[in-house]
C-alpha cells in the first residue's frame, strides 16, 4: 500500500504474494471415447492452460485422489487405462458423486496442471508412446505441428487392440472412430510407426525396435517419450548411444503432488515438481 | 554476513532448517536440500513398523496456507537405518547436520525407536509428540489427540526418549553426561517438537525442558478442515489436516514467543516462514534456528539459497553482524515504555 | 430461495450473524448491520465495570487475516443495558434477534453480568469464556488462559450464568422449564463461545452443554503474535492477539465439524467466512448459523448482503431449497467408500 | 488456475483474492516544519497514494498508534499539535526508536491512507481550518488547483501564533517562513481569509465570522472543512442555511481504523470508514 521513497535503495525482504487457492475444481465429463477393452478418454468441461507432459490430479470425493497425463488442455481431456479401483470407477461412472439439480451427468474433480512438461527443442522431433503413454503425444504433437516441427510418432502396444485411436485420431489407419477429440495426424502429414509384440497391428516387436533406424539414420533431433519404466530405460540408452538428446516422461507413486512428500523421488529429483519429463538419453546426467 | 549459529551445541553454517515431512524420505532429497542451502536437513517422521499413511488428497493449497494429512507413511525404523546412514555420508561431506525425527504411537514405541535410529548417529533427535492426523490409528480418540496435547503425556514421552537414547549411547541417564558424551560426538541431543493447538504452550515446553528435551520445536501444524462444497466432501481423505504455511506464521510466531519466556533451551521456530522477513521475525521471537516446510512448495526447494540472501540483504542494510544480535529481540522492552495515555471507556 | 433457519427456537431470516466486537458497540451500529442484511447481531463482549481496552495498535491486517487485542473496552453492564434496551427496539422493527455477549474475569462476574443483561431482554445471551487478550488482567497468567481453555473452568462459567439467568427471570434453574419461559420470550437461551486452541474442543462442548449451554458459538480468535522486524516489537500493543480472518476458516470449519458430531445443540459456526462459499462450507462442516466478523473489514458492511446474494445463487444453480438440505452435508458418507487400494510402504 | 468450459453460465461464489498485508511500514523523517510553539509538521520519506482528507496511522513501536490527517501524500506528510504522549513523542524526538547500523535519523511507523476522503465537487470552494485541521485544507487546495477550481481559504485560530505557515505556505502573509513544503498558495491567486479570537493576525473573531458573507453572497459551490468539533457544527448550520453542500471532516476516538470496533461512531457512521469527511451542509442528512 505505502510505497516509500528510499525503497529503491531499500532491501526487498522478500515479499511473496500469496497464491490463488488451488483446490480441486468440480468439473463435467462431457465425452467419453472408448479407446480400447481397457482404456477410455476422458473429455471434460473445462481448460486448463497446460504444456504437453504435464499432469492433473483427479478426485474422486471421499474415495482416492490420481494423476492422470493430459491428452488435451482445451478441453481437459485424459486417456485413463482401468488397472485398479480408482480407474475402474472413473470407468464405470463416467465419473463422481450423483449430482444434485440442475447440473446432471457426472463429475470429476480436477487440480493442477501439476509438473513440468516436454520442452521442444529442434525441429525433427520423434514421439514415442507406450501403453496410456500415447496419451500426452497426441498433446505434444499438436502442440508442435502449429510451431512447424517435423513430427515422426511411434507407438507401441501388445496388440492391435491394446493401441488408442481415439487419442491419436489415427482413424486412416486403424479404422475410422465414429467419435474422436483429436487431430487427424496422418492428414497433417506426421509419419506414424506402430508396432504391436503379436504382430496384430503395424510392424512386429517392440517399440524400441521401430526406433532404432530412425536413430541410427541421423534424421530425428529430440526424442519425447512416455511409457512404461522398461521403455524409458530403453530408449534412454538409445539415445545416448545415438547422441540424441531425449525428454522422458516417468512415472513414480504421486501424494502431494506438490514436492513436498518425496513420495515421488526419482534419482533425487522430484517427479511430480523436476518431471514428471526428465532430460535423458544425450542430454542425460 | 555470518549466518551460523548453534542449536545443543550443533554448528548450523546458517539457521535454516529443512522441516520434518518435507522432502525427508530419502537421502537424495535430503542431500538435496543441503546443496540448496539448508543449514541442518530433518527426516520425515519415522515410527517403529512400515506405514503406508492415508490415501489422497493428503496436502492441498486452500488459499492462505497448505493443509496435509499424508498419515506418517514411512518404512519403519530399521530401513530407515539405512536411508539415515547414506544420509548422515552425503550430509556430512556437505557440513550438514542430520536431525532424525520419529514417533511412536505408545510411549514404549517412541523410545524403541529413538534406540534403533540412534545407531545411525543423527547428530539431533527430534520427538514428534504433535503429528495432528495420526494419533486416532495410534490409539486416540476421534479428534485426535497427539501427545503433545498434554504436558503429562509430553513429559511421559520426552523421558522415555532421552532414557533410551543415553543407554543406547552409554547406559547413562545423566543429562549433563549426555551433553558431555553429544560434545564427543556419539549421544544425539533431543528436540521435542510441540503441537499449537493447547492453551499453554509454554508449561509444554517447560515440563518437556524438565524431562531432558535439549531443544524445542515449535510448531507442528494447526488442525484443520477444507470442505469441497460441490461434493459438500472434506478434501483430505483423512478429513482432518494439519494447516501449515503463510496462515500458521502468527500462530507460530506467537508460540515461540511464549516458549522463550518459560525455557532456557534453542527452539527451531516452525511454521509459515516463507521470507527472509519471516526468518528474521521469528529469530527476534526467540527461535535459534527455523524451520522451513511449506516454503519449499512456494518457492521451491531455491526457497533455502533465496531466503538466506533476503535474510543477508536486511542485515547488511540494518548493520547487523551476526544473528545473536536479534535473537529475542521482540522480548526486549521498546525504547518507550506503553503510552501512559488510554483509551477512553467507550460510550454507548 | 429461502435462506432462514432457527437457533434454539429464534427464527433467523437468513444464518449470517455479525460476529462479537465487530460494530457491536452502538444500537446505531447494531441497526445499521441489520439493515445490512444480517440475520441476527451480537453486542461487543461487556463485562461487569467500565473498561478502557488497550492502546493502539488494536487491529492490524497480516496479509492472510487480521490479528486483534482490543482488551475488551466496554461501558460495563449497568451502561450496556441501555444500550441493549435501544438496539432491541430498533432490531425488533427490523425483525433482527438481538445476542448479548458478555464476559467477566471469575464465575461470579460472569454470572452477575449476566444477571444484569437479562433485564434488557437479549434474544440469546452469548457467554465469550475465550477471549485470548484480556486474560492475564482478569486474574490469569501469561501465557492467557481463558476459561475455555479447559472443561471443568467453562462448565462452571455456563452453569452459573445459566443459574442467574434462569434466576433473574423465574427464580428456576430448571433447563426444561427455562426453555418453555423462553419461547414465552422472557428468559433468553445460552450460547457459549469456544476457543480453538485446546487439543480437544468436542469435549469442552460436551461439557459446556451438559451444564446448560443451548447453543455453541465456535471458535473465538486464535492467538497469534505479528513482530514489526524494523523495530523488533510485537505490533499489538498487547503484543499477542487472536487471528481472524481468511487464515482462521480451516481451523474454524475443523472446530465446527468436530463439535457437530459431539453435541447435539445448534453451532454458530465462526470464524474466516467472507464468502457465500465459505458460509455454505460451515453449514456443511455442521453449523446452523454463521458468524460474520472480519468479512466487515474485507467487504465492508456490505459484506452481509453480498455473502447472502452469494449463497442464495449457489443453493438455487445446485437445486436446493433450504438450508436444512446442506446443514451438515460433510458428515454424510461419500458415495464411495475410501479407495481399497492403499498406498504403497515408502521406500528408502 | 483452472479455468472451466461452463464458468460462464455458472456463478462466481464469491471468490475474493487476499489483500496485501497492511502492517506498519517504516519511514525516516526527512524534515521537521516548527508551525508554531506546539505545531511541526513532519515531512516522511515515502509516500502513498491519497485523497486530501485521509488519513495515516502514526505508530511509535510499544508506545501508541494515533490517526493523523495528510498534509501531503508525496511525501507523506503530517503536521502534529502537541496535546499529550504520543504528540509530545514525536515532536521531542522527530519520533521513533533509536535506529542501528546504515539508517539514521529518526523514524515514524505507519499505515494507510484510511477512510474517505473531501469529493471534490463544484467549482468555486471555500476551504475551512481551525487548528491542526488546517493541515488537509493545504493538499486539498493544491488538488482543487490542478482540476482548475477556484479556491478560497478560511482559517481560523485563537492568535496570529497559533497559526500554521508552513502547512498554508502563507509566507507572503505571515513572514517569510524559512522551510517550507507547501506551495505558496497566494502566489496562485489563492484567497486567504485569516480570523484570529483576539485579532492578533487577521480579522477578529471566528472562522464563521468570516465564512458566513462568503455564503451569503452565493459565490460558493462547495464547501470543505476540517477542525474542532463546534466549529465543523456551526459550519454546518450555516450552510444549510445557505444551501450549500459541505464536506466535513469530524473526529472521533479511533481504535482499529478499519471499520470494526466501533469506537468511531458517530451518527449510526464508522468515521474510519465512512469518514472521516461526511457530506453536511444542504448534503447533509
Ligand atoms: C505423472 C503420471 C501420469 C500418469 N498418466 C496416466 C494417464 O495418462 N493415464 C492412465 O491411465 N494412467 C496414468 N498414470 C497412472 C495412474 O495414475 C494410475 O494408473 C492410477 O493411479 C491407478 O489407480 P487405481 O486405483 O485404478 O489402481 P491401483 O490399484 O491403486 O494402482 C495400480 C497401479 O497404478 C499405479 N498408481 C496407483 N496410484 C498411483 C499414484 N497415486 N501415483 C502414481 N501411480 C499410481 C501404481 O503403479 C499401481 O501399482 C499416471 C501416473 C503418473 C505418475
Ligand atoms: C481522523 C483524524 C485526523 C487527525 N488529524 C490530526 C492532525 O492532522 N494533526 C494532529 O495534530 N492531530 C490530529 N488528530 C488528532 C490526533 O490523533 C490526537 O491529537 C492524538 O492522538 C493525541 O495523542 P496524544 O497521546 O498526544 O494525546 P492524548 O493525551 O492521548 O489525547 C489528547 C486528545 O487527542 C485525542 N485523541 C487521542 N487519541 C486519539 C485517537 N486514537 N483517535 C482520535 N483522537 C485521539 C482525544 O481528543 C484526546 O482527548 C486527528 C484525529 C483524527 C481522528
Ligand atoms: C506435507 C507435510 C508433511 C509433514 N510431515 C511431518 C512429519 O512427518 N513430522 C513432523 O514432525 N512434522 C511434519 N510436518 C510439519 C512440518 O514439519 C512443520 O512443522 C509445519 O509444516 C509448519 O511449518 P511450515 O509452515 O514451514 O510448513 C509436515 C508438514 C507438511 C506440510
Ligand atoms: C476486532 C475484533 C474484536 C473482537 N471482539 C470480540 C469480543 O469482544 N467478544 C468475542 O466473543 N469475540 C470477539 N472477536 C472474535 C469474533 O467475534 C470472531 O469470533 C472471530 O473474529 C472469528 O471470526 P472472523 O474470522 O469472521 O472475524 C473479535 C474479533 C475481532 C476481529
Ligand atoms: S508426490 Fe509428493 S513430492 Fe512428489
Ligand atoms: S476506529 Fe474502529 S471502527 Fe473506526
Amino acid at each position: 500500500m505505502l510505497s516509500h521513497g528510499q525503497k529503491e535503495t531499500r532491501t526487498k525482504v522478500g515479499i511473496h504474494r500469496l497464491p490463488d487457492a488451488a483446490l480441486p475444481d468440480a468439473a463435467q465429463i462431457r465425452r467419453v471415447i472408448d479407446e480400447n477393452a481397457r482404456t477410455k478418454t476422458l473429455v471434460l468441461d473445462a481448460s486448463i492452460d497446460a504444456t504437453p507432459g504435464q499432469f492433473i490430479m483427479a478426485w474422486l470425493p471421499g474415495f482416492d485422489e490420481k494423476p492422470f497425463s493430459l491428452a488435451n488442455d482445451d478441453p481437459v481431456t485424459i486417456t485413463v487405462a482401468r488397472v485398479g479401483p480408482f480407474t475402474t470407477l472413473l470407468h464405470e461412472r463416467g465419473a463422481g458423486l450423483p449430482v444434485r439439480g440442475t447440473q446432471t451427468g457426472d463429475r470429476v474433480w480436477i487440480r493442477g496442471p501439476f509438473g513440468h512438461g516436454f520442452a521442444l527443442a529442434g525441429e525433427r522431433l520423434l514421439l514415442v508412446g507406450g501403453g496410456y503413454g500415447v496419451a500426452p503425444m497426441g498433446f505434444l504433437a499438436r502442440r508442435a505441428l502449429k510451431q512447424g516441427c517435423h513430427v515422426t510418432i511411434a507407438v507401441g502396444a501388445r496388440t492391435a487392440d491394446d493401441l488408442l485411436p481415439g487419442v491419436l485420431g489415427t482413424h486412416g489407419v486403424f479404422g475410422t472412430h465414429p467419435d474422436h477429440a483429436a487431430l487427424p495426424f496422418v492428414d497433417l502429414g506426421v509419419e506414424l510407426h506402430t508396432t504391436t509384440e503379436d504382430g496384430s497391428g503395424g510392424q512386429q516387436g517392440l517399440v524400441t525396435d521401430a526406433v532404432e533406424p530412425l536413430l541410427a539414420a541421423g534424421e530425428v533431433d529430440t526424442v519425447y517419450a512416455c511409457g512404461p519404466h522398461g521403455m524409458l530405460v530403453a530408449l534412454d540408452g538409445l539415445c545416448r548411444e545415438h547422441g540424441v538428446p531425449a525428454q522422458l516422461s516417468w512415472e513414480a507413486y504421486m501424494r502431494c503432488g506438490l514436492g513436498l512428500c518425496g513420495s515421488c523421488e526419482h534419482d533425487g529429483r522430484l517427479l511430480c515438481v523436476d518431471g514428471p519429463v526428465l532430460a535423458g538419453g544425450a542430454d542425460g546426467v | 554476513m555470518d549466518l551460523s549459529c548453534e542449536v545443543v551445541g550443533i554448528k548450523l553454517k546458517n539457521p535454516l532448517i529443512l522441516a520434518s515431512g518435507i522432502m525427508g524420505t530419502h537421502a537424495s532429497l535430503l542431500a538435496r536440500a543441503g546443496l540448496a542451502g539448508a543449514g541442518a536437513v530433518t527426516t520425515k517422521s519415522c515410527g517403529p513398523v512400515p506405514r503406508r499413511g492415508h490415501v489422497n488428497p493428503t496436502v492441498v493449497d486452500w488459499g492462505a496456507g497448505l493443509i496435509n494429512a499424508v498419515g506418517l507413511p514411512n518404512p519403519g525404523a530399521e530401513a530407515e537405518v539405512q536411508m539415515l546412514c547414506a544420509a548422515k555420508e552425503r550430509l556430512t561431506a556437505l557440513d550438514v547436520p542430520l536431525i532424525a525425527s520419529l514417533f511412536g504411537g505408545t510411549v514404549e514405541e517412541f523410545a524403541q525407536v529413538a534406540e534403533t535410529v540412534v545407531g545411525a548417529e543423527p547428530d539431533l533427535i527430534e520427538v514428534n509428540v504433535s503429528c495432528p492426523n495420526v494419533s486416532s490409528e495410534l490409539g486416540g480418540d476421534f479428534p485426535p489427540t497427539p501427545f503433545a496435547s498434554s504436558c503429562d503425556s509430553a513429559v511421559a514421552v520426552t523421558r522415555a526418549v532421552a532414557v533410551a537414547v543415553a543407554q543406547a549411547v552409554k547406559g547413562s541417564t545423566s543429562r549433563v553426561h549426555r551433553e558431555g558424551t553429544a560434545k564427543g560426538g556419539t549421544a544425539p541431543p533431543i528436540a521435542v517438537k510441540l503441537a499449537p493447538n493447547v492453551p499453554n504452550i509454554a508449561e509444554i515446553a517447560r515440563g518437556v525442558v524438565s524431562a531432558g528435551a535439549d531443544a524445542i520445536t515449535a510448531i507442528n501444524t494447526m488442525p484443520g478442515m477444507v470442505i469441497d462444497i460441490e461434493s459438500g466432501q472434506p478434501v483430505l481423505a483423512n478429513k482432518v489436516g494439519g494447516v501449515s504455511g503463510p496462515a500458521l506464521k502468527p500462530i507460530a510466531v506467537r508460540c515461540v514467543y511464549e516458549i522463550a519466556q518459560a525455557v532456557d533451551v534453542p527452539i527451531i521456530g516452525t511454521g509459515g516462514v516463507n521470507t527472509g522477513a519471516d526468518a528474521i521475525e521469528m529469530i527476534m521471537a526467540g527461535a535459534t534456528a527455523v524451520g522451513v516446510g511449506s516454503a519449499v512448495y512456494y518457492r521451491g526447494v531455491e526457497a533455502f539459497s533465496e531466503i538466506l540472501d533476503e535474510m543477508t540483504a536486511w542485515l547488511e542494510e540494518h548493520g547487523y553482524e551476526s544473528l545473536d544480535e536479534i535473537q529475542g529481540l521482540a522480548h526486549r522492552e521498546p525504547a518507550y515504555g506503553v503510552a501512559p495515555s488510554p483509551a477512553p471507556i467507550p460510550s454507548v
